[in-house]
């Protein structure tokens, strides 16, 4: 197998092993209601996720997505609630802000050479204040588009539903994946976060796969904001606080290295899924006190990292020796 | 017509770096199917003159003109649209895809809007196997492989790259013998096609074996172009280093001369899944020359004797007592040293200045809180600097900024510093000017004569018969034969290395 | 290179600490204004050190894991603990100084947590860190039980509001600390090995340097500042608030270093740029406060004002400043 | 036959929240209630999720401390198909009222109110200039006690809000703002009084006050809002003024009237209010303090 499956490979079986524990204890956790409040939860994460690999593997970081998750949320409520603009067309609105911002970020990044950690710092508080200008309030979004949104969803057996927004995120997962894995611009961000300098001198185009990878994060928060308005039918500026950190958890959790290079999307899904299903067992369980909750996850976060380290060392790079030369 | 018209010329060239004018006035001119060898010291301006001729630097003065007309490439990949290929004097390749998409990184063949991966893989292979590297696997990490072998995906790729001209920035300093005579059948293969080739080294031989002309710079400055056919080593090197030198200078075989007390001995050391367990018994005032394949677990023995990968069998006895080496500061505690190969990833420490990289060993030996002050330091770095003749603009200049080659004699230095009774020495010459060559094996005699114990890797043979008292012999990550005396010359080697059978040679 | 003492001071640090501070003046006339009162002294300006000192605190411990290419994210959570377990200790009825050091000693030991996770399991720093930065809050509120333990010990509450020939006590420590690990590290090899090992792990590992050992050292260290700063903030307020101690501190704290010019890759480091980064960010939320601007707009300028310094420090800018040093060099020799 | 009820709880970011879930968990106990406590860690998409979870659990009933009013319809249909009671503790929701079954909650409009009519009342007609500790920038409470303190104060020109920012409901973040407002308003000479959203950020403030060598509570008075012990505490030093009650005790009502509705299907009414009552240092701040501190503050 790829060595860099491995990571992959070893979240996968830690999610299996751990959900069959769960299921052990709750057998309630079976069923496809579970499964699939698991993508319609975890669907803004999930698609903040895809956009934050991206920008691991190129070898940076991206602290703004909370902010613009929460500051999407509030311009698409503005514009739908105070300015009666069709739902579909402030989506546009937000999403052409939020690439244009992503990007803006990407630009200050490569050509200020400003590390990505406090840029897009200085773009979450940005983010984050321009979303409190807008408005303090919560503003709700009453719209028949929106309501005709949460009809749409496949009925699974056992009362479970795949919503819309869930199979968007699935969605976004697989366009990523491919985008990631099987085109010019994957390439590139493997090789910016493997090596810039070579990668500069092997012919990447460097500022563009810079830019375009903040703007494509920030456009993919942006879509998790339009889909947290659309989970939530509302606009929050304090909304999604910390996701950042939930996504960058789920990213490192699905074998993507922090320091750039490796990395698989699919494993994203993967380490949201199991972020998923921390909150949910702790849910069901629903004895542990506020502390002993952060305690709890923090100490699994931990768990699922050594476990993975010890999968992923017992497969560290093994050199290939090469030996051409057969002196018979 | 054909003789005034040149692929690639540059004009008045001059570049400098602060104070420091690392080029002045330098013309310098490419004709379409020429190997055009470009030779000077370490720090002579090779490197720097090659970055500027495919836009990785901008001139401060001077233009380069591609096929007569002036052109001002932006980066490298400009360059390379105009059909110009370099390999850089760094492997610059990206260890964390595959070998495949190093080669083809940035012009992939795409269907549908998608990388063509099927397609990129076999084209790999054939390409790879023109070089003689069948049995690679193009879709494994290109970081799996050795050096040798990312060199020449390195090279692989640039000749891909070039349509017009194609340079190669010390491309043979990690190749053995037989790498070598591949690339140059590729040389000749594009020289017959047209192209102008670019062709740094420091082996005169290869020089003299393949190039048509010759340029050479010395500290920054034009000192000539000239065709090889009107030039002995001699006025090469003269030309270089701007006098003589001798090149008999201690070759005469070491032989067996009176060694000291025994100083280290290798009992059954050895490492599970790296290396077979070895024996050595290692005196003051003797060199162990290490000869063997790439990949023969050479650097391996010496990690292990080093303590970076610590033996678990056997023992390792010093001055007859038993001692623990359990890592690196182990073993300098106990008056070991070890220049490692991979300078870049293992020896420099690039934004740390020239004095601080010099003293960092011995100040790790000197423990957290005994400081050296500044002009400690200074005293120490200038001595060595002066010993080895380390070319740096000043002592406080980082290190990444100095050439390759006096990046080494710094390395060399730091050891030397902490004053080893044993030194372990990882292919020390690579990428050394003839001068800083000599100078090395000078270097190695002296520090043996002085009564230090020590192990030299070297894929030079020549180089390894003229220092080495005995000469150990690895393959397939196992010591297998040890020669002495008339045994140390190179066919003898070369016979142990290729599997003859060993009881002839060891007896 | 010798540059002119003058021009060494004048980087882009002390330039934007004097422009955020003459911003201040602009916006709040009383903002110099230094009174003497109940043997302190009394003012904006000392406002400033006084809030400044918990994030250079924080800074000071930063820089040297961020110095060895590390990050800390933990701070934040450690405070809260060291906090915590300095206040329930005072309540409980232990002495003051037991309290302290046993405060000091677990926030020591968090580090060390760190460090081990760092050094020794080779797990990347944001992650390892980030354990206890999520776990970290939950042992505080544990330890408190959710709850604001208020306690009214005087010698505790002296680390927080207490004075020091008319200084508020908490920058005098930062000042102390500051110095001290400042000096620790450059009058022994220690920071020497820190840039080493920040810039090439492998190189220094070679060169014998026991980078293990110092990646947990300088993780401890971090903590040890970390539970320095919980200490005084709980002690300023007479309680420790394990929910919010230290809360999103972490990122102030590695902005200061950022803006003192210690890059997040690792390497070349200084702790006092740091400790002037924290002043920076200090000034900024003080001169918010001053002027009076809604609070909405609060990130705004915050965000403004990072951008505004980093550009300032940006390579491009950089080369400007020395071209226009170049030219009026240039100008006064004929 | 034993109830079990989901409560899905904001966090545990102040004191007062603290108290809330201790207090409702100790009423849970008296009643044989199996409580399954979830903590949202402040965030809303963790509270859809606990609901979520509990609906797949097939609890009983359902209790819900919103974290913010809005976004609430689609969990709360889901938790309506699946034939579970939702109660929401501590303020409101912007959704359809048939969707839960009821609300106990204070009014927060109402306790800004209180406390700014008790400011209109104790300064009569003398110039009274206010300084103001906001709560979290966009918080429901923080916007609601803004809100009810100005329409208090609205038609008395001589009470101004002098200052206002945001001191997160943090004890260390209030002081630090007082700080400020004291330089910035001369040396504090000309505040006539503060006031904060929460107890927390009007301890922090009280003590800046005493730093600076004024006198809380007599120099600048001194009004807040939540009833936490610490500020019966500072009356009891004739430190505080006032302080409105927030109630830990939502869930008391809240199983009442499950109780009632699982037994019969009893309605009850709808929006259940809890008295907003005003606290000055004629009320007997020792007792007070002394009841209150065993409630998990
Ligand atoms: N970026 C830089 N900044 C400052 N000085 C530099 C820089 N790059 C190179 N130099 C200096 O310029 C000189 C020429 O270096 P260059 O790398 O071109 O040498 P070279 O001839 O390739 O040597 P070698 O054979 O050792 O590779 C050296 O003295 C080096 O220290
Ligand atoms: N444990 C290791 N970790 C990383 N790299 C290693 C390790 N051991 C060896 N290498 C690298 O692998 C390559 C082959 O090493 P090995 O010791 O097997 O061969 P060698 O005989 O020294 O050949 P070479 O001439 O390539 O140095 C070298 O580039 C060496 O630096
Ligand atoms: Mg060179
Ligand atoms: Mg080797």
């Amino acid at each position: 197998m790829n060595r860099s499956l491995r990571p992959l490979a070893a979240t996968t079986i830690i999610f299996i092993i751990a959900y069959g524990l769960s299921v052990a204890q709750f057998p309630n956790m079976f069923s496809t209601r579970v499964l699939g409040n698991f993508l319609t939860d975890n669907a803004f994460l999930g698609i903040t996720a895809v956009g934050m690999t991206f920008v691991i593997i190129s070898g940076g970081i991206d602290l703004s997505v909370g902010a613009v998750i929460g500051f999407t949320g509030v311009l698409v409520a503005v514009l739908v609630s105070w300015f009666s603009v069709h739902p579909l067309i402030a989506f546009a609105i937000a999403l052409v802000v939020a690439s244009a911002f992503g990007a803006l970020m990407g630009c200050a990044i490569h050509f200020l050479q400003v590390p990505s950690f406090i840029v897009t710092l200085a773009g979450m508080f940005l983010a984050r204040g321009a979303a409190s200008v807008l408005t303090q309030d919560s503003i709700p979004v009453n719209h028949e588009f929106y309501s005709f949104i949460s009809t749409l969803y496949i009925k699974l057996d056992g009362g479970g539903r795949i919503s819309f927004i869930g199979g968007l995120m699935l969605l976004v997962f697989v366009i990523g994946a491919i985008l990631a894995h099987r085109t010019k611009f994957g390439s590139y961000v493997y090789a910016l976060g493997g090596n810039a300098t070579s990668a500069s001198l092997m012919g990447v185009p460097v500022a563009r796969t810079t830019i375009l990878v903040y703007t494509l994060s920030s456009f993919l928060a942006g879509l998790a904001g339009v889909v947290f308005s659309l989970y939530t039918s509302a606009g929050y500026p304090l909304a999604a606080v910390g996701v950042e950190l939930d996504a960058i958890g789920a990213v490192v959790i699905g074998g993507t290295l922090l320091t750039g290079g490796y990395g698989f999307i699919f494993g994203s899904f993967v380490g949201v899924m199991l972020q998923g299903l921390v909150q949910t067992y702790i849910i069901f369980d629903g004895s542990l006190s506020s502390w002993w909750t952060k305690i709890v996850i923090g100490m699994l976060l931990f768990l699922f990292i050594v476990l993975q380290r010890v999968i992923f060392s017992s497969s560290a790079p093994k050199l290939k020796h090469v030996r051409k030369l057969k002196h018979e | 017509m054909a003789d005034t018209s040149y692929t690639l010329q540059a004009r008045g060239i001059c570049k400098y770096f602060g104070e420091h004018t690392a080029l002045q006035d330098i013309d310098f001119a490419l004709r379409p199917g020429e190997v055009h060898a470009l030779l000077g010291e370490n720090g002579a301006g090779k490197s720097t003159l090659i970055k500027i001729l495919t836009g990785a630097y901008h001139p401060d003065a001077g233009e380069v003109l591609l096929e007569d007309r002036p052109v001002s490439f932006r980066d490298p990949l400009h360059a390379q649209a105009h059909g110009i290929g370099t390999v850089y004097q760094e492997v610059n390749l990206l260890p964390n895809r595959s070998v495949a998409e190093n080669l083809f990184l940035g012009r992939q063949p795409t269907r549908f809007g998608m990388v063509d991966k099927r397609r990129i893989e076999r084209e790999a292979t054939e390409l790879l196997a023109r070089y003689g590297l069948d049995d690679i696997d193009p879709r494994a990490e290109l970081g799996a492989y050795s050096v040798a072998v990312q060199q020449i995906v390195a090279i692989a790729r640039a000749v891909e790259l070039s349509g017009k001209v194609l340079i190669l920035d010390e491309p043979t300093a990690s190749l053995d013998r037989n790498e070598v005579e591949k690339l140059f059948e590729v040389i000749a293969d594009l020289k017959a096609r047209g192209l102008a080739i670019v062709f740094i080294t420091h082996f005169l031989d290869q020089v003299f074996a393949i190039a048509d002309r010759v340029t050479i710079l010395r500290n920054g400055r034009l000192i000539g172009t000239e065709p090889l056919t009107e030039m002995s080593r001699t006025d090469v090197v003269r030309m270089m280093l701007g006098k003589d030198i001798s090149f008999s200078g201690g070759t005469s075989a070491v032989g067996e001369r009176e060694v000291g007390e025994l100083l280290v001995s290798f009992r059954g050391t050895g490492r599970t899944g790296s290396l077979q367990p070895f024996s050595l018994d290692i005196h003051k005032g003797e060199v162990i020359g290490v000869a063997g394949l790439l990949g023969s677990g050479r650097t391996e023995m010496a990690r292990i004797m080093f303590g970076i990968d610590p033996a678990d069998s056997g023992e390792i006895r010093l001055n007859g007592t038993p001692v623990s080496i359990q890592s690196a500061s182990d073993a300098i505690a106990h008056g070991f040293g070890f220049c490692p190969e991979d300078r870049k990833a293992d020896g420099i420490i690039g934004d740390l200045s020239v004095r601080e990289n010099i003293v960092i060993a011995l100040q790790g030996k000197l423990g957290w809180f005994r400081a050296l002050n500044r002009d400690d330091q200074l005293e120490i770095a200038g001595r060595f600097a002066e010993m080895l003749d380390i070319r740096a603009a000043s002592p406080d200049m980082p290190i990444k900024l100095l050439s390759g080659g006096n990046q080494q004699k710094v390395i060399l230095a730091r050891w030397l510093a902490t004053d080893p009774g044993f030194l372990i020495l990882d292919e020390p010459t690579r990428g050394i000017d003839v001068g800083a060559h000599a100078e090395i094996v000078r270097t190695i005699n002296r520090l043996r004569d002085d009564g230090m114990a020590l192990v030299v890797i070297s894929s030079e043979l020549d180089e390894v018969v003229a220092y080495s008292s005995r000469i150990v012999v690895m393959r397939d990550r196992e010591l297998v034969a040890e020669l002495r005396g008339e045994n140390i010359n190179p066919s003898v080697i070369v016979q142990a290395i290729a599997n003859q059978s060993d009881e002839a040679i060891a007896s | 290179m010798r540059r002119h003492p003058l021009m060494r001071i004048l980087n882009a640090q002390t330039v934007a600490l004097a422009g955020v501070l003459l911003l201040n003046w602009f916006l709040f006339p009383g903002f110099f204004d230094i009174a003497w009162q109940d043997g302190r002294f009394f003012g904006s300006l000392i406002d400033v050190l006084n809030r400044g000192a918990p994030v250079a605190i924080l800074a000071v411990g930063m820089t040297v894991v961020i110095a060895t290419k590390g990050v800390d994210l933990s701070v934040g959570a450690v405070m809260a603990v060291a906090g915590a377990v300095a206040a329930t200790m005072v309540v409980d009825g232990y002495s003051a100084f037991t309290a302290i050091v046993v405060a000091l000693a677990v926030g020591t030991l968090c580090g060390v947590w760190n460090g081990l996770l760092v050094a020794l399991l080779d797990i990347q720093p944001i992650i390892a860190t980030l354990v206890l930065m999520v776990a970290g809050r939950g042992l505080a509120q544990l330890i408190t039980e959710g709850s604001i333990v208020t306690f009214s010990d005087p010698h505790l509450i002296f680390m927080g509001t207490g004075s020091f020939l008319g200084f508020p006590m908490a920058a005098v420590i930062a000042l102390v600390l500051m110095i001290a690990v400042t000096l620790a590290v450059r009058r022994t090899a220690i920071g020497l090995f820190i840039e080493a090992v920040g810039i090439n792990r492998s190189a220094a590992t070679f060169a014998g340097i026991r980078s293990r050992m110092l990646l947990i050292s300088v993780y401890a260290l971090s903590g040890f500042c970390a539970a320095v700063a919980g200490i005084i903030v709980a002690a300023d307020i007479r309680g420790a608030d394990a929910n919010n101690s230290g809360l999103w501190l972490e990122l102030d704290a590695i902005l200061a270093v950022v803006i003192g010019g210690t890059s997040l890759l690792g390497g070349r480091f200084s702790i006092p740029m740091a400790v002037i980064g924290a002043i920076i960010i200090q000034a900024m939320n003080t001169g918010i406060l001053v002027s009076g601007f809604p609070p909405e707009f609060n990130l705004i300028v915050k965000a403004g004002v990072i951008i505004l310094i980093l550009v300032l420090q940006s390579p491009i800018a950089q080369q400007l400043l020395i071209f226009s040093r170049r030219n009026a060099g240039k100008r006064s020799t004929p | 036959a034993e109830m079990t009820v989901g409560f899905s709880q904001i966090g545990s970011e102040s004191g007062w929240r603290a108290a809330e879930t201790s207090v409702t968990k100790q009423q849970a106990e008296e009643r044989g209630i199996d409580l399954k406590f979830a903590d949202a860690q402040q965030k809303q998409e963790n509270q859809i999720k606990a609901i979520r979870g509990f609906i797949a659990q097939g609890v009983d009933a359902i209790l819900v401390a919103p974290v913010v009013a809005t976004g609430w319809d689609d969990v709360l249909t889901e938790a309506k198909e699946a034939d579970i009671p939702v109660v929401l503790l501590d303020r409101g929701v912007d959704a359809s009222e048939d969707l839960y079954l009821a609300s106990v909650a204070s009014d927060q409009v109402k306790e800004g109110r209180v406390a700014g009519q008790w400011l209109v009342d104790t300064v009569g007609d003398k110039e009274c200039k206010v300084v103001e500790l906001q709560g979290t920038v966009g918080s429901t409470p923080a916007i609601n006690r803004k809100k009810g303190f100005e329409e208090a104060i609205a038609g008395h020109a001589n009470i101004t809000i002098a200052r206002s920012q945001t001191g997160d409901f943090t004890r260390s973040k209030g002081k630090e703002v007082m700080e400020g407002f004291i330089k910035a308003e001369n040396g504090g000479k000309d505040i006539c009084a503060m006031y904060a959203h929460n107890d927390d950020m009007a301890v922090g403030a009280i003590q800046a006050m005493k730093d600076a060598g004024l006198k809380p509570g007599s120099d600048i008075y001194v009004v807040s809002i939540d009833a936490v012990p610490d500020i019966f505490a500072a009356m009891v030093a004739g430190e505080a003024n006032a302080t409105v009650e927030l109630t830990p005790n939502m869930a008391g009502p809240a199983f009442d009237v499950l109780a009632a509705y699982l037994k019969d299907g009893t309605k009850p009414e709808k929006f259940i209010i809890t008295e907003s009552k005003l606290y000055t240092p004629a009320d007997n701040p020792q007792g007070e303090y002394d009841t209150r501190k065993g409630l998990g503050y």
